[in-house]
């Protein structure tokens, strides 16, 4: 390895060690002063992984090694997410293609659904089946997307996203279409509305947390922080696509530009959190299918370009 | 060399077949597995024989056919479907013997060992087969002796049924095989595959024949019937070799004839390939999912697999064809990649539902539950080979689709024309759509069967099955995270074989590096658990069930899991649910309730009973004509007659 | 809906900003017990006749000075009215929450407050989940700790659906017979270290329930509550101040 | 002999009914469409009694009827088969005095859960050796099974994810959708009525107040109207005035705060914020008012404790009024917003036949068409002097109940700010009796927010409290949320929960 992708290496470490802790705080935090409240500290999440962290854990007694593992599976899924995305503005320390990067997220989605079937409540299957159906919108949208903006770019490579500047000829509505789409499975995947309430105590209305209600300690500060992650992740990606249309040359602007934007989504995901309603079960389809169309039209323009 | 091999191959197949039928009742089966593990073995040596130089084995005996005798060629892609049908076959006969003890008294051991010595026999001679005649009558053996081994549990009414399901596919199977063989016979005037080389609007006709034949074998929609029919009557070994071997041996012939031989070049041929394909795939998927009974789900898996196998070979052709040759042939990688996959991890599924279906003598998942924690060594064989299924990384499921998905794209990169880009595209929306399924089915399979706790009485008695048993499930399972891990180096490999000029890299993804991490960031996880768990001991306590007691009632069955898509789906499968509510005050007070779900296998429902009823008329039609009296036969043949006059002056 | 909205967003911050104010003037408040001799030993017992709950100690010989168990006060102004001599008054103050059941007796010249900065591992952060067995006004109080004008969550407590998730098991209501299998449950379901909270005098005492067949006498015959939140039901700010007490927190333990 | 609790002509008696006609008389008389208010059991002279007090919706009257079983008797034919609404004070009589109707369809434990001894009887006090050998153990509590493949139970409670009450919800489901919803209550029995008896009557208003704490002014109320009834004594204007102008503060309070709930269930921070600041400055004036947030502790029968003076009770009118102005004003938040609203309509609704054969009360039964509403049915004449109507909903959903609410919300800050502008004098008055008569009996009826809200209290023949009967409005609710999700999904119940807002402490007692 080169002395620069070293670099990337321990810049992208780092950033996926502070920046979930710090986007979900950021989050937080503006959900509350959007609600009229002083609200947690911005570092509260840490606060709370470091509690989790050094609580018991309470197991179920029918549940087995599949539920104990699966927080380290998904994880580490999530983990080499985090290293072939170039989420954070610099390229990728692996290179990969979008395909890597969806089966990645399906292992996750893997383990955390076998875990909750693992738990052997009821809560735990509804959620896993839920997350199941979500999910059927979801990975084609992503791939369509992702796959758009790679004929865009000209590159199956998702570093390519980063290393070149925007690629000729193509329809300039490529790449908002895609974001639209990949905003939309991000609500899904991160448990944002409105198609999940993130503060919600119900079990009965959630999807993702119903999956992980048997888990404790640190398994669950696992959990939470692979949650972080995974909102990292998501508008990280979303942030490469947005600055595409905004050439920035040089790797540092780039750096800074990307994590602005990562907090601006942050506070608009925050502003949505505060002013929407909570779609029925039986419209999420309808919602997802426009991210689903979105993908599909980006898909059409990529296609047709030069 | 090679011959005394094959001979030696012969002979213990020979006396793998003639053990069982001179030993007294159940007593060879331990005889002819070893047997048939010897001759796998041998089968081995052979394919590697094969892949390194390619050889013709030709038999002259006076049992010619049109001047025609059998001959057997040994070449790379031979080798490498050969080796497929090793793997399974020892897996298959290390977990046989115990197997069969347990259906004593329900299945013939003897036919049972037979007909599986010629399956194997018939599979190999089908894969190596050089000219058409050698392949329709290994073909036929095969179609045969896999119909008897579904016939071995033959006491079931249903088995005789499903049973005759199947003869019918393999009729029309093999009619359409040697239609088209016959066609291009005429068009070649030889029987040889090498000597075909048919373009053009010739190639047509015998092209489309030759794909419904094999599509009917391969169990492809429309066609799919009798997969999962016969599955869940025939015993596990068997299911493991039909559908990780048996199935195989049509998508081998479609690689053979359309991309190796190139013996039929029909572009129409590709495109009819990756529609079957899609339609197969996600057909198959979505009626995985409704499933309920163990073997049958994993049968219409099969099916979902083959459709992922046969777009792969299409649109192989078609990037083929388009002139876009790299593709094409990371393409057929996949394919081919796609063909040891499937055959490792379904080999597993189907041994390890076996194991689940003897151990708990139930086979209906709803039923079961919780068999984790009896059967570890199954359940984690069965996670592996779920999730090379569900194509995770780094097994070998993820490599077959990484090659797909990513040749699509690159398919979409590299062409020109905005109607293929557009197609590519929608092919790889399209196949994460079917994949996202797979997904929701494996979750939906190994979360109730195997996690949770027991939903009834059987489930809560099954215990871990025998250590033969458990190696048989085992070796296809660890082999798929094997060949996952080793990709790049089988991929590379490929390649060479395929175009030794130019055997470009296709493999491009950081494998080692992946793995390297995977391991390292789940090992530092795992550890700094274990210390947890160590620093203050873990609390086992019932499930949180709302500070009330928990039944094994209270958690999703697999129907209840697969509600909401199948809602969603509800149009194909007519899903519906259906309530009753019964009392002397229904509406206020009912005693009694009661819910029912419908789901149709609409392709049955809606085609084939019609179809049979049509039939059946008709053939009821033509006995009133011949049971009738004598005057029927009179006005019938009179009516001929004139027919025939009023013919015969037409064409005068 | 839009006018509305942007009106809403317009609107200025509800949390209050002083953190543990006395109550309202209005307010009736608790009893709090001065050093004003008590006129008993002239035959003075209007406080004790009144109170619902027996709450209120009378002085002995062996014992001086009146007591009064702040754990089975149900809030009912009686002995702050009659008391001719002032030696039972209101008290406005929020910070009522104790760490030992014997402090909520209150005696001439105690201190209410036993302060003890004990490191706990809860100091930023605490997961709380809220058990109700059968006092729904202390559900309400509970629940308005949690909105924007109380805001629990600048402290950094959350409450929970999973036990599995939580920190301190709060429980309000008398914990009758039927529900103190489920408490023990959800205590169980919690991990180390953990803390139980008893808000609400019903549920230190039972209150007026106490004694009945369905053993509605208070949490402490089934757990063995860490700190004690007296009140019925307590006003959000006490029942905060419980919270925070369990936590350790710095703003709980000065006076 | 029929009476109006809010006027009192004089001590209320009792028609005796026997019990083999009850069914009929029951069946005439509510078919008529008069209300069975409650029905309950109490020990007579010679062995159990029923006692079923029926409200004529017309003439506003109530009529008492007595009926007792026969000697040593612990069984009668059950009313439920005619009249549904019984089926939960049947069950109620069952747990509580071990007498059983026979043939009624639901006959399980309602209150005395499994972890009771079987055979504790708590208010049958009448037992002779007899009817001790003729009353059956409580058999152990079994969940209604739905039959078919892959239905499988969603248990929910007694230990809530929300702030709430304990109370278990037996879901059977199909995947998502609920096919039937079992509600088992009991799990905060308190012994309630039998401490009412055990205690000194001067005291009886402080535990009345915590039957369902967040109901505290409207159970002293119909605590104070039953003991003045019991009495003959009526309570001077301006008491009156002050306990309705509480009633309907709490009334206000209690309804912001469910439209919290709704907005919480919705996931709607905005509107949550919204509405919950504005609950707290209502709650400001209930304790400007009476020195509490929940109003405890002031009403007490024959008297008011704690009189407010008369610049608290004008800075309490402003402030009302504002808080309504304000409520208007924010409301389009919830009810012109098209997302919420969509998710509201056609949501968990209860057709007015159900409603009716049920007898839902309050704002629940008011959205499915019932306009019943005690302020209007039963003479009181502070509630006439403004110009007001109950609002009156068809559709039964969660919107039409969401909307119920709302208005009459709106309605209730207007009515308390009337009622404390026209209180005159801040003394606090006191009549009450040394003793209470003997063998009497006395009703209170009011509006509590959740509904018709009865309170019947007996005298024996020492002037003593024999029997104490609180039936709170979610008794006769609580199958009715059963009911309305029926059919619909999981992730449903939240909303239709909240929208019933209905009490745990209430009905179990």
């Amino acid at each position: 390895m080169s002395r620069i992708s070293l670099v990337g290496l321990a810049v992208t470490v780092l950033e996926s060690i502070i920046m979930p802790f710090l986007l979900v705080g950021i989050l937080r935090s503006c959900r509350s002063r959007l609600q009229k409240r002083r609200g947690p500290r911005v570092v509260q999440p840490l606060y709370d992984f470091l509690r989790l962290a050094r609580k018991q854990t309470v197991l179920s007694d029918e549940t087995g090694p599949i539920f104990k593992n699966a927080p380290v599976v998904s994880l580490t899924a999530y983990g080499l997410v985090a290293l072939v995305v170039p989420w954070a503005g610099l390229p990728a320390p692996i290179s990969a293609d979008l395909i890597l990067f969806v089966f990645l997220l399906a292992a996750a989605r893997m383990a955390t659904g076998l875990a909750a079937m693992d738990t052997s409540t009821a809560f735990g299957g509804m959620g896993a089946s839920r997350e199941s159906a979500l999910s059927i919108f979801v990975e084609p949208t992503l791939v369509l997307a992702l796959s758009a903006v790679a004929i865009y770019q000209g590159s199956p490579w998702l570093n390519a996203l980063i290393a070149t500047p925007v690629s000729t000829g193509g329809s300039a509505y490529v790449l908002p279409l895609a974001v639209a789409a990949i905003w939309i499975c991000a609500a899904a995947e991160t448990a944002r509305m409105p198609i999940e309430d993130p503060v919600t105590h119900l079990e009965l209305t959630m999807i993702h947390e119903a999956q992980l209600l048997e888990y404790s300690g640190p398994r669950l500060a696992l959990m939470e922080y692979q949650a972080g992650l995974k909102l990292t992740v998501y508008y990280g990606l979303i942030a490469q696509m947005l600055i595409n249309e905004i050439v920035i040359k040089t790797p540092i602007t780039r750096w800074a530009a990307t994590t602005t934007i990562m907090f601006c989504l942050v506070v608009l995901a925050a502003i949505i959190d505060t002013v929407l309603v909570r779609l029925h079960w039986r419209k999420l389809p309808d919602l997802l299918a426009f991210g689903l169309a979105f993908s599909l039209v980006a898909c059409l323009l990529a296609a047709l370009k030069g | 060399m090679h011959l005394e091999i094959l001979i030696f191959i012969i002979c213990t197949w020979v006396l793998a077949g003639l053990v069982p039928i001179l030993a007294p009742q159940n007593k060879g089966d331990s005889t002819s597995a070893a047997l048939l593990i010897t001759s796998s073995i041998g089968i081995m040596l052979v394919a590697g024989a094969a892949i390194n130089r390619s050889f013709l084995v030709t038999v002259h005996t006076q049992f010619c056919l049109a001047g025609i005798g059998p001959a057997f060629r040994f070449d790379w892609l031979c080798g490498w479907f050969l080796g497929v049908v090793a793997i399974c076959t020892i897996a298959v006969a290390l977990y046989a013997p115990s197997y069969m003890r347990h259906l004593r008294h329900e299945a013939n051991a003897r036919i049972f060992w037979v007909s599986l010595v010629i399956l194997v026999a018939a599979m190999c001679g089908v894969i190596t087969a050089a000219n058409a005649i050698t392949f329709v009558v290994c073909w036929e053996a095969m179609a045969v002796s896999s119909a008897m081994l579904v016939f071995t549990n033959h006491k079931e009414r249903t088995t005789r049924t499903t049973g005759l399901i199947y003869l019918a596919a393999t009729r029309i199977s093999t009619l359409f095989v040697a239609g088209s063989f016959f066609w291009l016979h005429a068009i070649t005037h030889s029987w040889d595959f090498t000597a075909w080389h048919v373009t053009g609007s010739l190639a047509m006709w015998p092209a489309i024949l030759l794909v419904i034949g094999l599509v009917v074998k391969a169990g492809c929609w429309p066609f799919h019937l009798w997969l999962p029919a016969a599955h869940p009557a025939a015993p596990a070994p068997v299911s493991a070799l039909m559908s990780g071997v048996m199935v195989k041996t049509a998508i081998y012939t479609l690689i053979r004839i359309f991309l190796v031989d190139h013996a039929i070049q029909s572009p129409v041929a590709s495109y009819v390939l990756v529609i079957f394909g899609l339609i197969t795939a996600f057909w198959g998927v979505i009626f995985t999912f409704l499933q309920r009974d163990l073997k049958r789900l994993l049968a219409y898996s099969t099916v979902e697999n083959v459709g992922v196998i046969t777009c792969a070979i299409g649109v192989s052709l078609i990037a083929t064809q388009m002139g876009l040759a790299q593709i094409g042939m990371s393409l057929e990688i996949a394919a081919l990649f796609g063909v040891l996959s499937h055959a490792l991890f379904k080999s597993t599924l189907f041994l390890a539902a076996g194991a689940v279906d003897i151990t708990a003598d139930c086979h209906d998942i709803d039923k079961l539950g919780g068999l984790g924690r009896r059967m570890p060594h199954t359940m984690l064989c069965t996670l592996t080979a779920g999730a090379s299924f569900c194509a995770l990384p780094p097994l070998a499921g993820f490599a077959t689709e990484w090659l797909l998905l990513h040749g699509c794209l690159q398919l979409a990169l590299a062409s020109h024309q905005p109607s293929l880009r557009m197609g590519a595209l929608l092919l790889l929306g399209w196949l994460a759509l079917v994949g996202a399924l797979s997904m929701a089915t494996c979750i939906r399979f190994i979360g109730v069967v195997f996690l949770g706790r027991a939903r009834s009485l059987k489930a809560e008695r099954a215990r871990e099955c025998g250590p033969t048993m458990r190696v048989g499930i085992a070796i296809p399972a660890v082999l798929s995270v094997a060949a996952g891990l080793l990709a790049p180096v089988i991929t590379r490999f490929l390649a060479g074989l395929i175009c030794p000029a130019h055997p470009t890299l296709f493999w491009t993804l950081p494998t080692g590096q992946l793995v390297i991490l995977m391991f390292a960031g789940g090992g530092i996880m795992a550890m700094w658990l274990a210390y947890r768990d160590k620093g203050m001991p873990l609390l086992s306590v019932p499930a949180w069930a709302c500070g009330g007691g928990i039944s094994a009632r209270m958690q999703t069955t697999g129907e209840s899991f697969a509600q909401p898509l199948a809602r969603l789906f509800g149009a194909i499968y007519r899903y519906d649910i259906e309530v009753r509510f019964d009392g002397s005050n229904a509406r206020l007070f009912p005693d009694h309730i009661e819910v029912e779900t419908h789901a149709d296998a609409t392709m049955e429902s809606r085609v084939y009973i019609p179809l049979l009823r049509v039939i059946q008329r008709i053939g009821d039609l033509i006995a009133q004509l011949q049971a009738g009296s004598i005057h029927a036969y009179l006005v019938t043949m009179f009516a001929t007659l004139l027919l025939l006059l009023a013919a015969a002056g037409y064409y005068r | 809906m839009l006018p509305s909205l942007l009106n809403y967003l317009k609107s200025p911050r509800c949390t209050a900003d002083e953190i543990f104010p006395d109550l309202s003037a209005a307010n009736r408040g608790l009893p709090a017990i001065t050093s004003a001799p008590c006129t008993h030993g002239e035959g003075c017992t209007l406080c004790a006749d009144g109170c619902p709950t027996k709450a209120i100690e009378l002085p002995t010989d062996e014992k001086p000075e009146v007591a009064l168990d702040l754990g089975k006060c149900v809030g009912c102004g009686h002995c702050m009215r009659v008391c001719p001599t002032k030696t039972i008054v209101t008290s406005r103050s929020t910070r009522t929450a104790v760490k030992r059941r014997e402090d909520l007796v209150l005696r001439a010249g105690r201190p209410t407050l036993n302060v003890d900065a004990a490191h706990s591992p809860f100091k930023q952060s605490v997961v709380v989940r809220y058990v109700s067995t059968g006092d729904n006004a202390t559900d309400l109080e509970v629940a308005a700790c949690t909105n924007p004008i109380f805001d629990a969550s600048r402290f950094g407590i959350h409450f929970t659906a999973s036990p599995r998730f939580a920190d301190v098991l709060l429980v309000a209501g008398p914990a009758p017979l039927a529900m103190q299998e489920p408490l023990c449950q959800t205590l169980h379901a919690m991990g180390q270290p953990r803390v139980i909270i008893a808000v609400g005098a019903q549920a230190i005492s039972g209150g007026m329930f106490c004694g009945g067949y369905a053993n509605a006498n208070g949490v402490s015959s089934v757990l063995q509550p860490d700190v004690w939140v007296p009140g019925n039901p307590p006003h959000p700010w006490m029942i905060l101040h419980g919270l925070l007490l369990a936590m350790g927190h710095p703003l709980a333990l000065h006076t | 002999m029929n009476t109006q609790p809010g006027v009192f002509t004089g001590a209320l008696k009792m028609d005796e009914v026997p019990i083999m006609q009850l069914r009929a008389r029951l069946k005439s008389e509510i078919g008529d469409g008069n209300r069975l208010g409650l029905l309950t059991a109490a020990d007579g002279a010679d062995g159990h009694q029923l006692l079923t007090l029926i409200i004529q919706t017309q003439s506003g009257g109530v009529s008492l009827l007595n009926s007792p079983l026969p000697h040593d008797a612990v069984s009668y034919a059950s009313l439920t088969p005619d009249l549904p609404q019984a089926h939960w004070f049947e069950r109620e009589i069952a747990d509580l005095w071990g007498i059983r109707p026979v043939g009624h369809p639901r006959l399980k434990s309602l209150v005395m859960h499994d972890s009771y001894p079987t055979d504790l009887f708590p208010l049958a006090e009448h037992v002779t050796a007899a009817t001790a050998r003729k009353r059956s153990r409580r058999a152990p509590y079994r969940f209604t099974v739905v039959q078919g493949n892959g239905v499988f139970e969603v248990p929910v409670g007694p230990v809530h994810a929300g702030i709430i009450e304990p109370g278990h919800f037996r879901f059977s489901c199909l995947g998502e959708v609920i096919e039937n919803l079992e509600i088992r209550l009991g799990f905060v029995h308190r012994g309630l009525e039998e401490r009412l008896t055990r205690c000194d009557w001067r005291m009886m208003n402080y535990l009345v107040e915590a039957a369902s704490s967040d109901t505290a002014a409207a159970n002293a109320t119909a605590h104070a109207f039953a003991m003045e009834n019991l009495c003959s004594v009526p309570a001077a204007p301006d008491v009156r005035k002050m306990r309705y102008a509480c009633i309907e503060i709490e009334r206000a309070a209690c309804h912001i705060g469910d439209l919290v709930g709704i907005c919480t269930d919705l996931g709607f921070g905005a509107g949550g914020t919204a509405f919950s600041a504005l609950r707290g400055d209502v709650l400001g004036v209930a304790e400007l008012l009476t020195g509490t947030r929940f109003m405890t502790s002031v009403i007490v029968p024959f008297a008011h404790k704690y009189m407010p003076a008369k610049p608290l009770l004008i800075e309490a009118t402003r402030r009302l009024r504002t808080c309504s102005s304000q409520l208007r004003s924010i409301l389009p938040l919830l009810l012109n917003n098209g997302a919420a609203i969509e998710r509201m309509e056609g949501m968990g609704d209860i057709k007015t036949s159900l409603a009716r054969d049920f007898g839902l009360v309050g704002p629940a039964g008011r959205a499915s068409g019932i306009a019943y509403d005690v302020r209007k049915v039963i003479a009181q004449p502070e509630y006439e002097q403004v110009e007001w109507q109950p609002p009156t909903y068809f559709e039964g959903d969660v919107f039409a109940r969401t909307r119920v609410r709302a208005e009459e919300a709106i309605v209730a800050m207007e009515l308390a700010a009337d009622m404390v502008s026209r209180i005159t004098s801040s003394h606090e008055p006191d009549s009450s009796p040394a003793t209470l008569p003997a063998n009497s009996v006395g009703v209170g009826i009011v509006e509590a927010w959740r509904g018709e809200l009865i309170h019947l209290v007996m005298t024996d023949s020492h002037g003593r409290v024999s029997r104490y009967k609180i039936k709170d409005p979610s008794f006769n609710n609580w199958t009715a949320l059963s009911i309305a999700v029926r059919g619909r999904l999981l992730s449903d119940f939240p909303l239709c929960n909240k929208s019933f807002g209905l009490s745990y402490s209430g009905t179990d007692l």
